[in-house]
C-alpha cells in the first residue's frame, strides 16, 4: 500500500451513484441524425474536410484539426452529410456553433481501419496517430491527448479513476466491464511516456471497479490505489497530490514535475485508437436523475441529447438537464445539441434531487468555504472582489488557481453561488486582457503611423531644404562672379546656402535617428519574410479550396441531380467566378511569395540598409492583402456580371442572390484568412521586435 | 531695531542656505520624463478616436497627467476606464462627463465595397492604418485592426462606411454577473 | 429555476446559524436572570425591538427588501450581545440608544450584514461607555433582593420603591471595585478580594454567568459554527499578560482566573471575538486577532482608563483586521510560501 | 532621563495621543492618501522621515530663537525648514524612485501642508522638550500617523466592495470609519498615567 | 437657465459649495475637526482662516511671476506663515481669550492645506483680484462647514448653541447663547474626536444627498419621460 | 555643475528677498502688538493664580515671586523633583502662598493643581490646571465644568481633608469619588506642608 498524501479541504456530498450502476453499459440504436460539433477540444474548432451531400463511412475524418490544440472529428457511423452550419451546442452560452449533421444510413459500415504497431512506433508517430484519431481527454477537460504524451521519460503516470462527483458512474462502469481495455491503454501511455511507475487512483466507494482493475493489472507493475471518497479527489491536481505528494502549481505543467494524469476513459479510447485503428466515435455516458432507465449508455458522439434522454425515459422534454456532475456540470440551454466528447453524464433534474437554492444572502465571512477549498484559497475574498468588480485584487488573491470545483458553493451557509462569481470575474479578466492586447497593437500601429507621417514630412522637408540650398548656392555663385558686387548679398547668399545645407543635414540626421529603432530589427525582417511566405501558402490553399468548392458547387448544380433549386447557369457562373478568383489569388500568392523572397534577401544581414526589409516586410503583407481584396472585387464583379448575364439569358430563373452570397462568403473567407495571416505576421513581427529589443 | 536686525539676520541666513540647497537640488535631481503619462496611456483604450477632445489617446494622457483634464472624458474607455484612472491617480471616481460623447457598444467599420469609389480619403483618416486600398481601387477594412474610432466615416464622400457592432461567439462570450444586484436606482 | 454553476448545496442558511448562536446564549441568559433578576429580560426585549425597528427603518429608506434582512436574525444576535454587555438594570433609554448606534452606525451605514468592519454590538457599547461613563458603571448587585416590579420601575422611571437600597441598582462591577481599590492605595489585591462583592472566585454570582457563556461557546464550537483558533488565542492572550504580572506582584495584579471569570472575558471568547464578519478569516490571522484582543483586554483593564476593555480591545483589533488578513494569506495549493500584501 | 521615559513618550504619541485620531492633526493626508494600502505605506514612510527630521531641526532653530528672543519667528522659520526638507525629499524621490513618486503623487508636496509636520514641532516647543525628547516625540507621532494610515488604507480597500448607502459612499463612509477608529482608540485613554 | 454665471459667481459657487474645501476637497480638515465642538470657536477660527486665505492668495498671485519654480513652495509657505503669524499676534493682542482656546490651531493655519492648495492651484495662475476672491470664498466655504459642524456637535453634545459668544462678540454676546436642552443633557460622544468625524460624515452625506436630489431633478426636467421610472433615492 | 551653482545662487537670493520682506512685516507686527500681548499674558497668569487666591488679597506680581521648593518637598507635593511656591504679598507683607501640587492618583492619572493658602493657613482656593479624568464623570473637579472646586475656599487648616464618604468634609459626586478623593488628599498635603513650613515661608524661604 503506498502512502497517501491528503489534500486540504474537500466535501462529502450525497453520492446518488447507485441509480445508474445497477445495469451494465447499455447499447442504443443509432439516432436519426447526428450533430457533430466541430469544437470538440479546448482548441480551435476543426476544419471540415467533407461537404454537404457527401456520403461518409464510419470512422472517416469529417474535419481536420486546426492548430495544435484542435482535435479531428470523425463520422461515428456511415451516412450522408446533410448540413454544415450553426447548430445548438452543449455549452452554457447557448450559442450555436459550426456543426456537421450526419444522417446515418443504418449500415454502420467502417472505412478501412489502420491500427498502429505501437511498440515499434516512435512517440511522434503515436502522437500524430492519436491526433488523427481525435482522441481527447474524456475526464472533462477535452484536452488533446497527444499533447499530454509529449514528455518522456516521466516518473509517474497517474490514472484517474476517481470519479469523485456525485451521480456520475461512467468511469466506474467502464472499469468494471472493460478493465482490460483500460490496461491496454495504460500500457501504451506508459510506453510512450516511459513512465517509472503507474498509479491508478480509484475512490473507495467503487469496490467492484477496484477489484476489476486489480484483476486486470495482475502481472503488471501498475498499482491500483484505493483512495478515500472525498470530492474533488478526481481533480488532476488533487489526485496527483493524493497519490504522489506532488503539488502542481497553477500555470505549471504536471509533466515538468514528472507526473501526468490521464482519465480511464481516455486510456480506453487510446487503446481502441491504437490497437484497432478506431477513432474516438463514441463514449460511455451516465444518464440519470429524473429518467426511467437510469444507466450508463455507450453513445455515438453527436447523438442528439434530447433523443438520448428520451431513450433513457425522460418523461418531460422541458426538464432541465445537467451535463456533467452536479458540482461542475452545466445546465444545458438546448437539448437539440449533439453529445460532445466531453459529455460524461446527463442528469435530468427533479425537484427532489435538486431543490431550488435558497436566495443568496450576504457573505458572513464564516470561513467554511476556505476550509473546504482544495486549492487552499480564501473563496470569500475572491467573492468579495469579484462581486465588486475589483478584478485586479481577485487576481492578486489567485483567482486563477481556483479549479471551479464548487466545494465552496456547496458549503456556503449564505447560499452564495460562489463559482458563478469566479467565472464571471475570470471571463471579465480575459476580456480585459483581450482588450488590452488589442489596445497595445493599436498603439503600435498608431505610433508607426505617426512615425511614418513624421518621416514623410521630414523627408519632404529635407528634399525642400536641399533644393533650397542648391538654389542658394547657385545664387551665391552668380552673385560672387562680379567682383564689385556688394559683399552683403554674397554673404547672405552664402549664409543662406550654408543654412539650408545645415538644415538639410539636420533633417537627414533626424530622419535617420528616427528610422534607427526600426532598422535595428534584422530578425523582424526575416520573420516578415517567413510570414509572407506562410501567407502566400495560405492564400494558395484558400485558392485551392475555393476552386474545389466551386467544383463541388458545379457538381451539385448538375442539371441531372434531383431538385435543382439553383439554376444551372448560376452554378456554372459560380464555377467560373471561383476559378477566376482562384487564379487571381494564386497569382497574388505567387507575387507575395516572390516579394517575400525578396524581403528575405533584403533582410540578409549583409545587405546594406536594414531599414528597408522591415518596411518592405510590412508593406508586402499589406500589398498581398490589397491584391487579395482586388482579386476578390474582380471575382465578385465577374460573378455579378455572369449572374446578370444569366438572368438576361434565362428570365424565368429566380434571382441569383444565393450563389452570389455564397461567392461573397467564399471571398470573405479568403479575405478573413488573409487578414488573419497578416495579423499573425504583425504579431510575429512585434514579438520579434520585442525579442530583439530585449 | 535691534530685534528687527537680528530677525532679519536669522531669516535671511536661513533663506540663503535653503535657497541654495534647493536651487542646487532642482538641477541636480532634474527629471525629464513623466512616468505617469505612460501609465495613463496604458489604461486608455487606444481607439485614437479623439472623442476626448485630444488628437489621440496619448495627448489625452498627457493632459490628464498635467492635471489639465478630467478623467471622465474617454467614451471608449467606459466607466471601467474611469475607475482604473481614478485608482491610478488616487482620486474619486466620477461619472461620465455629461456634456461629452457617451460610451456605445464596440463596433468595427465596414466598407460597402460596391459603393466605394476609391478616393483614399478614409485611409488618411484612419489612425491605425487599418484600411487597405489604393487610388481608384476599392478599399477594405481589416476588421481585426479596426479600433472602431469612426474617424473614417465623415471623410467618405459617398457614405459607404458603416459601423457593425461586435457579435458574440464562443471566443468572446462572457459569463454574466451572477445575480441582479438589488441596487437602488442610480441618481 | 435559477441556474448556478454548482447545482447542489448544503441546506444551511444564515438564519439557521444565527438561531443557533441565540440558542447558545440561552444558558448564560438563564443564569443572568437568576443572578440579576428579570431586568435582564427587559433589556433583551428592548434591544431586540430597537434593533429590528432600526434595521427595518434603514432598509426602508434605502428601498431595499426588509423582510429577508430581518429574517437573517443577525440584528437579534447583535441586540442580545449588546444587551448582555450593558448594565442589567440600566435605564431604558440607554439600551435603546446603544442599539441604535450599533445597528445604524455599526452595521447599516456599511451596507448591512456582511459589510461592517467593526463589531456592531461593541460599537454600541463603546459609544455608551464613552458618552455615559457614570450610568454605564452602575451595575446591580447580583442576587440583590429587588423584585421584578421594582426592577421595571427602576429601568423605566429611574425611581425605586420606598425601602430599596440604591446599592442594589448602582454598585460597581468587581473589575471596577478592584481597580478603584487599587487606585486608592493601601490595600493589596488579596485584601480587596475579601469584600463580599467578589464572592468565591472573584465575582459573586458573575462567575456562574461566565461559565454559562463558556458552555454556550463550547456548544457553538461543537456545532462547527465558530473556529477554535480565535477564542483559544484570546484566552491565551489574557493569560500571556495576566499570568506574568500576577506571578511578579500578586499584591498588585489580580490572578488570571480573576480576569477570566470577570467582565465579559468568556462572553467575548465564545461570542464576540468569534463574530465572523468583523474578525479575521485567515488561520494565522485568527490567532493574531484573538491573541491581541486578549492582550489588550488585560492591558487596558490593568493600566488603562476603563475597568472592562473587551469592547475597545475588539474594536481596536477590528480596525487591524483587513491589514492582518492581507498579510497573513495562507499558502495557495502548489505555491511556495504564503502572504503577499 | 532613562529609557522608560522615552518609551512612555513613544507609547503616548503612538497610541494614547495619536496624532490623527486624538490630536487631530494630519487629517488631510489621512483622508486623501489612504485609498490604497500601497500609497498609505509610502506616505507613512515619507512623513516619518520628514517629521522626525523636522522635529529635530526645528528644535535646534527654536533654541536659537529663544536665545535671540525672536519667538515670533517660530512659525515662519519652522515652516520654511520643513518646506525645504520636503521639497528636497520630493526631488530626491522623484529622481531615484519614480514608482514611489507616482504612488505619492500630488501628496508629497502636500506633506508641507500636513498640519502634523508643523504641529509636532510647535508642540515640542510648547512643551519645552529636549532635543532627544523632540526627536522621540516627532518619531512617535509619525509612527502613530503611519500606523493609522496603513490600517485605514487596508480598511478602505476592503470597504471598496461594501454595499454602502449612496449618500455615504466615498468620503463619508471613510469618515464614519475614522470616527469608529477614534472611538476604538479612546480605549487607550489613561494608559500612560 | 438665465444668463451664464460670471467668473465671480462661478468662483463663489465653487468655493462655497461645488468644491467646498471641507466637504469636497477634504482639505483643511484638522481645524475643522478639532475646533468644531462649539459654534463660537468654529466661527472664530473660520474667519481667521478666511482672512489668511484671502490675503495669501492675493499676495501669491501678485508675486507669482517672480518666483522660480524650484522655490515656489518655500516662498508661498513663507508668505502664508508670515501672514498667519501676524494674525496670531493680532489675536493674541486683541482677542486673547479666544486665542487661548484656539491654541495651537492658529499657527497651524499655516499648514492648513486649503491655504496652500489654493495658493498652488489657483492663485499662482490667476490675477490678483480673482485670486483674492477665490481665497475668500474658499475660506468662507470652510467657515461654513466649521460653523455647521460646530453647531451640530454643540447641539447634540451639550444641547446649547453659541455658548460663550461673549468671547467673540464681547459682553453683548451673552444674549446670543441658547440653551436648547435640559442642563443635565450631555452626549459626550459628539464632543469627543469620534463625534467630530461622525459629524463631518453626516454633513458630507447630507451634501451628497442634496446633490443627488438636485441632479435627479435636473435629469427629470431635461427628460420628463424618465421621471416615472426613477424612484426617489435615499 | 555650473548650472547648478547658478541656479542655487538665484534661488537663494530670491528666497532671501522674500524672507527679508516677510521678516520686516512680522517684526513690525510684533512691535505693534508685543506690549499688548505681554499684558494679556500677564493678566492670564494672574487670573490663573487669582483663582487660587482671592483678588485683592495681594498686590505683587506672583509670577515674579516664585521660589523653588526643596526637592524633598517637591517629591511630596508633586511627585517630581521640581515645584514652585509663589509668595503673595500685601503691602510688602506676606499675605499667602500659592503652591504647585499634584494628585498622582486620579482616575485617569495625574491631576495638576494650584493650591492657594492664606497666611493663617486657611485654604483660599484650589484650581485644577490639568487632569485626565473621564470626561463627563470625573471632570467635575475642573472649574470649567463645575464649581465643585470652590468648596475648598475658606476651609480652615484643620479641616478633615477627605471625601464625606470616607468621613471627611469634601463633597463628591457619587460614581466618581476617586477624583475628589485624589484632589482632597493633594490639598491635605499642601496644608500640612504649609503648617510645617509657615515660619520659613514668612521669611521668604521655602
Ligand atoms: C474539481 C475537478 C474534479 C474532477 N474530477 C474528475 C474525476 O472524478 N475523474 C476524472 O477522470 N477527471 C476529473 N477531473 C478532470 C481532471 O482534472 C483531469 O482533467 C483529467 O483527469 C485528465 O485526464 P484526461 O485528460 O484524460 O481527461 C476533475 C477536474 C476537476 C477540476
Ligand atoms: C439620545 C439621548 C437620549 C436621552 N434620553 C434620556 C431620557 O429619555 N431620559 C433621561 O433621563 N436621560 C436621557 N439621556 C441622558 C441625559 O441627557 C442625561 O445624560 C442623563 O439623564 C443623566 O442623568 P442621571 O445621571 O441623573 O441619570 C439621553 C441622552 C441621549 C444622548
Ligand atoms: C469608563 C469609566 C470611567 C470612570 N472614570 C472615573 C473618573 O474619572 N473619576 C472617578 O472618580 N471615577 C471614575 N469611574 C468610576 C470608578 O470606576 C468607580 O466606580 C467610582 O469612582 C467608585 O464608585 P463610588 O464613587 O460610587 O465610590 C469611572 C468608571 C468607568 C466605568
Ligand atoms: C458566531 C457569531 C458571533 C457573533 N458575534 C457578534 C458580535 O459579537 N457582535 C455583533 O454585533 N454581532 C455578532 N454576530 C452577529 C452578526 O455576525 C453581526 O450582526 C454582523 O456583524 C452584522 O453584520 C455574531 C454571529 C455569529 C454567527
Ligand atoms: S462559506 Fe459563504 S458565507 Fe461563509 S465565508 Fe464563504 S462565502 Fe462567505
Ligand atoms: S471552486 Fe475554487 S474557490 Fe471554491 S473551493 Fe473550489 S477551488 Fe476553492
Ligand atoms: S476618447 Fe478616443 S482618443 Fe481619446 S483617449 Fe479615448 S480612445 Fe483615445
Ligand atoms: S472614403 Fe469611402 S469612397 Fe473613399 S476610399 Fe474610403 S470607403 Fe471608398
Ligand atoms: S493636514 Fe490638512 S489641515 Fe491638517
Amino acid at each position: 500500500m503506498s502512502q497517501l498524501y491528503d489534500f486540504h479541504g474537500g466535501i462529502h456530498p450525497p453520492q446518488h451513484k447507485d441509480a445508474a450502476t445497477g445495469r451494465p453499459i447499455q447499447q442504443l440504436p443509432l439516432p436519426p441524425q447526428l450533430y457533430i460539433a466541430l469544437a470538440q477540444s479546448v482548441g480551435n474548432p476543426a476544419r471540415p474536410t467533407v461537404s454537404v451531400g457527401q456520403p461518409v463511412l464510419k470512422g472517416q475524418q469529417l474535419a481536420e484539426p486546426d492548430g495544435r490544440l484542435s482535435a479531428a472529428v470523425h463520422a461515428p457511423t456511415s451516412g450522408t452529410i446533410t448540413a454544415i452550419g450553426p447548430h445548438p451546442f452543449a455549452h452554457p452560452s447557448g450559442l450555436p456553433v459550426a456543426t456537421i449533421t450526419l444522417a446515418p444510413d443504418g449500415l454502420d459500415s467502417w472505412q478501412p481501419r489502420s491500427p498502429l504497431a505501437w511498440q515499434d512506433a516512435s512517440p511522434a508517430q503515436l502522437r500524430s496517430h492519436l491526433q488523427d484519431m481525435g482522441v481527447v481527454g474524456l475526464g472533462g477537460a477535452v484536452f488533446p491527448t497527444h499533447l499530454k504524451l509529449g514528455a518522456s521519460p516521466l516518473a509517474t503516470l497517474v490514472v484517474n479513476g476517481a470519479e469523485c462527483e456525485p451521480f456520475i458512474s461512467c468511469d466506474d462502469m467502464l472499469m468494471r466491464e472493460r478493465a482490460a481495455g483500460i490496461v491496454d491503454g495504460i500500457r501504451i501511455a506508459a510506453h510512450a511516456l516511459q513512465a517509472g511507475q503507474v498509479l491508478i487512483g480509484i475512490e473507495d466507494n467503487k469496490p467492484q471497479a477496484i477489484a476489476a482493475m486489480q484483476a486486470a493489472c495482475a502481472g503488471t507493475p501498475y498499482r491500483v490505489v484505493s483512495i478515500p471518497t472525498k470530492y474533488p479527489s478526481g481533480g488532476a491536481k488533487q489526485l496527483i497530490r493524493l497519490l504522489t505528494g506532488i503539488e502542481v502549481p497553477h500555470g505549471t505543467r504536471a509533466t515538468d514535475l514528472g507526473v501526468q494524469c490521464l482519465n480511464v476513459g481516455t486510456l480506453y479510447a487510446m487503446a481502441r485508437a491504437v490497437l484497432h485503428g478506431e477513432p474516438l466515435l463514441s463514449r460511455v455516458v451516465t444518464v440519470t436523475g429524473a429518467v426511467a432507465y437510469a444507466a450508463n449508455y455507450e453513445v455515438a458522439i453527436g447523438t442528439p441529447l434530447a433523443w438520448l434522454l428520451q431513450q433513457a425515459g425522460m418523461a418531460d422534454a422541458q426538464t432541465e438537464v445537467i451535463m456533467g456532475g452536479p458540482m461542475m456540470g452545466i445546465t444545458l440551454p438546448d437539448l437539440h445539441a449533439g453529445l460532445p466528447k466531453a459529455g460524461n453524464c446527463l442528469i435530468a433534474k427533479s425537484a427532489a434531487l435538486f431543490p431550488p437554492r435558497p436566495p443568496e444572502q450576504a457573505c458572513i465571512r464564516c470561513g467554511d468555504c476556505a476550509s473546504v477549498c482544495p486549492a487552499q484559497l480564501q473563496p470569500m475574498d475572491l467573492f468579495w472582489f469579484a462581486k465588486s468588480r475589483n478584478f485586479g485584487k481577485a487576481q492578486e488573491r489567485h483567482l486563477f488557481d481556483c479549479i471551479e470545483c464548487g466545494a465552496c458553493s456547496y458549503v456556503c451557509p449564505s447560499q452564495i453561488p460562489l463559482v458563478d462569481y469566479y467565472r464571471f470575474a475570470k471571463s471579465e479578466i480575459w476580456a480585459a486582457e483581450r482588450d488590452k492586447k488589442n489596445a497595445s497593437l493599436a498603439r503600435q500601429r498608431h505610433e508607426f503611423r505617426q512615425f511614418r507621417i513624421e518621416r514623410d514630412k521630414s523627408e519632404k522637408a529635407a528634399r525642400l531644404a536641399a533644393r533650397a540650398a542648391e538654389q542658394a548656392a547657385k545664387l551665391a555663385s552668380q552673385a560672387a562672379t562680379p567682383a564689385a558686387a556688394s559683399t552683403a548679398p554674397a554673404a547672405s547668399g552664402m549664409d543662406d546656402a550654408k543654412k539650408a545645407a545645415i538644415a538639410a543635414a539636420l533633417a537627414r540626421a533626424a530622419a535617420q535617428k528616427e528610422a534607427k529603432p526600426l532598422s535595428e530589427q534584422h530578425t523582424s525582417g526575416l520573420d516578415d519574410a517567413k510570414q509572407a511566405a506562410i501567407q502566400a501558402a495560405m492564400a494558395r490553399a484558400a485558392a485551392r479550396k475555393a476552386a474545389s468548392d466551386a467544383a463541388k458547387a458545379a457538381d451539385a448544380a448538375n442539371p441531372d441531380s434531383p431538385p435543382a433549386t439553383t439554376p444551372a447557369q448560376t452554378g456554372m457562373d459560380d464555377a467560373k467566378r471561383a476559378a477566376i478568383e482562384a487564379a487571381m489569388a494564386r497569382a497574388a500568392a505567387r507575387k507575395a511569395a516572390a516579394d517575400a523572397a525578396k524581403a528575405a534577401d533584403a533582410a540578409n544581414p549583409d545587405s546594406p540598409p536594414a531599414a528597408a526589409p522591415t518596411q518592405t516586410g510590412m508593406d508586402d503583407a499589406k500589398r498581398a492583402a490589397v491584391e487579395a481584396a482586388m482579386a476578390r472585387a474582380a471575382a465578385r464583379k465577374a460573378a455579378s456580371d455572369a449572374a446578370k448575364a444569366a438572368d438576361a439569358a434565362n428570365p424565368d430563373s429566380p434571382p441569383a442572390t444565393t450563389p452570389t452570397q455564397t461567392g461573397m462568403d467564399d471571398a470573405k473567407r479568403a479575405a478573413v484568412e488573409a487578414a488573419m495571416a497578416r495579423a499573425a505576421a504583425r504579431k510575429a513581427a512585434a514579438q520579434a521586435q520585442k525579442d530583439a529589443s530585449e | 531695531m535691534n530685534t528687527l536686525l537680528l530677525a532679519l539676520l536669522v531669516m535671511v541666513a536661513l533663506a540663503l542656505l535653503l535657497g541654495a540647497v534647493l536651487g542646487y537640488a532642482s538641477v541636480r535631481f532634474k527629471v525629464d520624463a513623466d512616468p505617469l503619462v505612460d501609465k495613463i496611456d496604458d489604461i486608455l483604450p487606444q481607439t485614437q478616436c479623439g472623442q476626448c477632445g485630444h488628437p489621440g489617446c496619448r495627448p489625452y494622457a498627457q493632459a490628464i497627467a498635467s492635471g489639465e483634464e478630467d478623467i471622465n472624458k474617454c467614451p471608449p474607455g467606459g466607466e471601467d476606464g474611469i475607475h482604473k484612472l481614478a485608482e491610478l491617480l488616487g482620486v474619486d471616481f466620477k461619472p461620465f462627463d455629461a456634456g461629452a460623447a457617451q460610451p456605445k457598444p464596440k463596433a468595427v467599420a465596414l466598407i460597402d465595397e460596391a459603393t466605394c469609389i476609391g478616393c483614399t480619403l478614409c485611409i488618411q483618416a484612419c489612425p491605425v492604418d487599418a484600411i487597405l486600398g489604393s487610388a481608384k481601387q476599392m478599399h477594405t477594412i481589416i476588421a481585426s485592426e479596426c479600433t472602431g474610432c469612426e474617424l473614417c466615416l465623415p471623410p467618405c464622400p459617398v457614405d459607404c462606411i458603416r459601423m457593425i457592432p461586435h457579435g458574440t461567439d464562443l471566443t468572446n462570450w462572457k459569463w454574466r454577473y451572477p445575480t441582479i444586484p438589488i441596487k437602488a436606482v442610480k441618481p | 429555476m435559477s441556474r448556478h454553476a454548482t447545482h447542489i448545496a448544503q441546506p444551511v442558511t444564515v438564519s439557521r446559524v444565527m438561531l443557533k448562536v441565540l440558542a447558545a446564549l440561552l444558558p448564560g441568559i438563564a443564569v443572568s436572570v437568576y443572578c440579576f433578576g428579570p431586568g435582564v429580560l427587559v433589556q433583551l426585549l428592548l434591544a431586540t425591538l430597537t434593533a429590528l425597528g432600526a434595521e427595518a427603518a434603514v432598509l426602508r429608506l434605502r428601498q431595499r427588501p426588509v423582510a429577508p434582512a430581518l429574517a437573517d436574525l443577525s440584528a437579534v444576535v447583535t441586540a442580545w450581545l449588546l444587551a448582555l454587555s450593558m448594565p442589567p438594570l440600566g435605564a431604558w433609554w440607554m439600551i435603546v440608544v446603544a442599539t441604535l448606534f450599533a445597528i445604524v452606525l455599526g452595521k447599516q451605514l456599511y451596507g448591512g450584514l456582511g459589510n461592517n468592519p467593526f463589531n456592531p454590538a461593541m460599537v454600541g457599547f463603546a459609544v455608551m461607555i464613552v458618552s455615559f461613563p457614570a450610568q454605564m458603571a452602575a451595575w446591580g448587585t447580583p442576587l440583590a433582593a429587588l423584585d421584578a416590579t421594582a426592577q421595571l420601575q427602576w429601568i423605566f422611571t429611574h425611581t425605586l420603591p420606598a425601602g430599596s437600597s440604591v446599592d442594589a441598582v448602582s454598585s460597581a462591577t468587581p473589575l471596577d471595585v478592584l481597580k478603584t481599590g487599587l487606585l486608592q492605595g493601601g490595600q493589596d489585591v488579596a485584601q480587596l478580594l475579601l469584600q463580599p462583592r467578589f464572592g468565591q472566585w472573584g465575582n459573586a454570582g458573575g462567575e456562574w454567568v461566565a461559565l454559562a457563556w463558556a458552555l454556550g461557546g463550547l456548544w457553538l464550537w461543537q456545532q462547527k459554527l465558530i473556529p477554535w483558533r480565535t477564542p483559544l488565542a484570546m484566552l491565551a492572550g489574557v493569560l500571556a499578560v495576566s499570568l506574568p504580572l500576577w506571578l511578579w506582584q500578586p499584591a498588585h495584579y489580580a490572578s488570571p482566573l480573576f480576569h477570566l471569570l470577570n467582565g465579559a472575558t468568556l462572553l467575548a471568547a465564545g461570542f464576540i471575538v468569534t463574530d465572523p464578519i468583523s474578525g479575521s478569516t485567515t488561520p494565522l490571522g485568527r490567532l493574531i486577532f484573538g491573541f491581541m484582543v486578549g492582550v489588550l483586554v488585560v492591558v487596558i483593564r490593568v493600566f488603562g482608563g476603563f475597568p472592562d476593555a473587551v469592547a475597545f480591545a475588539v474594536l481596536i483589533m477590528n480596525m487591524a483586521v483587513p491589514f492582518i488578513d492581507q498579510t497573513t494569506q495562507p499558502r495557495v495549493f502548489g505555491r511556495k510560501g504564503g502572504r503577499h500584501a | 532621563m532613562d529609557l522608560g521615559h522615552y518609551l512612555l513618550i513613544l507609547v503616548s504619541t503612538v497610541l494614547v495621543n495619536n496624532v490623527v485620531l486624538v490630536r487631530m492633526l494630519g487629517l488631510c493626508p489621512f483622508m486623501g492618501v489612504s485609498r490604497k494600502l500601497e500609497a498609505a505605506i509610502g506616505m507613512g514612510a515619507a512623513t516619518t522621515f520628514v517629521l522626525t527630521l523636522g522635529a529635530g531641526s526645528s528644535h535646534l532653530v527654536n533654541q536659537l530663537l529663544i536665545a535671540a528672543d525672536l519667538t515670533f519667528l517660530r512659525t515662519l522659520s519652522f515652516i520654511v525648514i520643513i518646506a525645504a526638507i520636503v521639497q528636497f525629499t520630493e526631488m530626491v524621490i522623484h529622481k531615484t524612485s519614480p514608482v514611489l513618486y507616482q504612488v505619492l503623487g500630488i501628496y508629497l508636496p502636500l506633506i508641507t501642508t500636513n498640519c502634523a509636520v508643523l504641529g509636532i514641532p510647535l508642540l515640542n516647543a510648547q512643551q519645552n522638550h529636549s532635543l532627544a525628547e523632540s526627536l522621540v516625540f516627532g518619531f512617535g507621532s509619525a509612527v502613530g500617523f503611519s500606523l493609522i494610515l496603513i490600517l485605514f488604507g487596508a480598511l478602505r480597500e476592503r470597504l471598496e466592495g461594501a454595499d454602502i448607502p449612496a449618500p455615504f459612499q466615498g468620503t463619508a463612509i471613510a469618515l464614519v470609519t475614522a470616527a469608529l477608529m477614534s472611538l476604538a482608540f479612546m480605549g487607550f485613554g489613561g494608559l500612560t498615567r | 437657465m438665465s444668463t451664464p454665471p460670471t467668473v465671480w459667481q462661478d468662483i463663489a459657487r465653487k468655493g462655497l459649495w461645488q468644491q467646498n474645501p471641507g466637504l469636497v476637497q477634504l482639505l483643511g480638515l484638522c481645524p475643522v475637526l478639532a475646533i468644531s465642538n462649539n459654534v463660537v470657536n468654529a466661527l472664530a477660527l473660520g474667519l481667521a482662516t478666511t482672512l489668511v486665505t484671502a490675503l495669501s492668495s492675493a499676495t501669491v498671485s501678485s508675486v507669482r511671476h517672480w518666483v522660480p519654480h524650484d522655490i515656489r513652495n518655500p516662498v508661498f509657505i513663507m508668505i502664508i506663515a508670515s501672514l498667519v503669524t501676524c494674525v496670531d499676534l493680532a489675536m493674541n493682542a486683541w482677542l486673547h481669550e479666544l486665542y487661548l482656546v484656539l491654541g495651537i490651531f492658529i499657527p497651524l493655519i499655516t499648514t492648513n492645506c486649503i491655504v496652500m492648495a489654493r495658493a498652488e492651484a489657483f492663485a499662482s495662475r490667476q490675477p490678483v483680484r480673482e485670486a483674492a476672491w477665490d481665497g475668500a470664498m474658499m475660506g468662507l466655504g470652510l467657515t461654513g462647514v466649521l460653523v455647521a459642524l460646530g453647531a451640530l456637535r454643540e447641539l447634540l453634545g451639550k444641547g446649547t448653541l453659541l455658548a460663550g459668544a461673549d468671547k467673540l462678540f464681547g459682553p453683548a454676546g451673552h444674549h446670543l447663547s441658547l440653551q436648547l436642552a435640559g442642563p443635565d443633557y450631555q452626549f459626550l460622544l459628539m464632543l469627543l474626536p469620534p463625534g467630530a468625524f461622525l459629524g463631518l460624515a453626516l454633513l458630507i452625506a447630507g451634501k451628497n444627498a442634496l446633490d443627488a436630489r438636485a441632479r435627479q431633478r435636473q435629469a427629470a426636467a431635461a427628460n420628463p419621460a424618465t421621471l416615472a421610472n426613477t424612484g426617489t433615492t435615499p | 555643475m555650473r548650472k547648478a551653482a547658478t541656479q542655487a545662487r538665484r534661488s537663494a537670493i530670491t528666497l532671501a528677498a522674500f524672507a527679508t520682506t516677510a521678516t520686516v512685516l512680522l517684526a513690525s507686527t510684533w512691535l505693534a502688538t508685543h506690549q499688548q500681548v505681554e499684558a494679556n499674558e500677564a493678566a492670564t497668569r494672574a487670573a490663573l493664580l487669582a483663582q487660587a487666591l482671592p483678588a485683592g488679597s495681594f498686590d505683587n506680581d506672583l509670577a515674579a515671586n516664585a521660589l523653588p521648593l526643596p526637592r524633598s518637598v517637591a517629591q511630596q507635593l508633586v511627585q517630581r523633583d521640581a515645584a514652585k511656591v509663589y509668595l503673595a504679598r500685601q503691602h510688602g507683607q506676606l499675605s499667602g502662598v500659592v503652591l504647585e501640587a499634584a494628585a498622582p492618583n486620579g482616575y485617569g492619572g495625574r491631576i495638576e493643581l494650584l493650591v492657594g493658602i492664606a497666611r493663617d493657613g486657611t485654604v483660599q482656593g484650589v484650581r485644577v490646571v490639568s487632569h485626565r479624568e473621564t470626561p463627563g464623570l470625573g471632570d467635575y473637579i475642573d472649574l470649567a465644568v463645575s464649581p465643585w472646586a470652590r468648596q475648598f475656599a475658606g476651609k480652615p487648616a484643620d479641616s478633615r481633608w477627605a471625601v464625606k464618604k470616607d468621613g471627611g468634609d469634601t463633597d463628591y459626586i457619587s460614581g466618581a469619588t476617586i477624583s475628589a478623593r485624589a484632589v482632597s488628599a493633594a490639598v491635605a498635603r499642601c496644608s500640612d506642608y504649609y503648617r510645617s513650613a509657615q515660619a520659613r515661608l514668612l521669611q521668604g524661604q521655602p
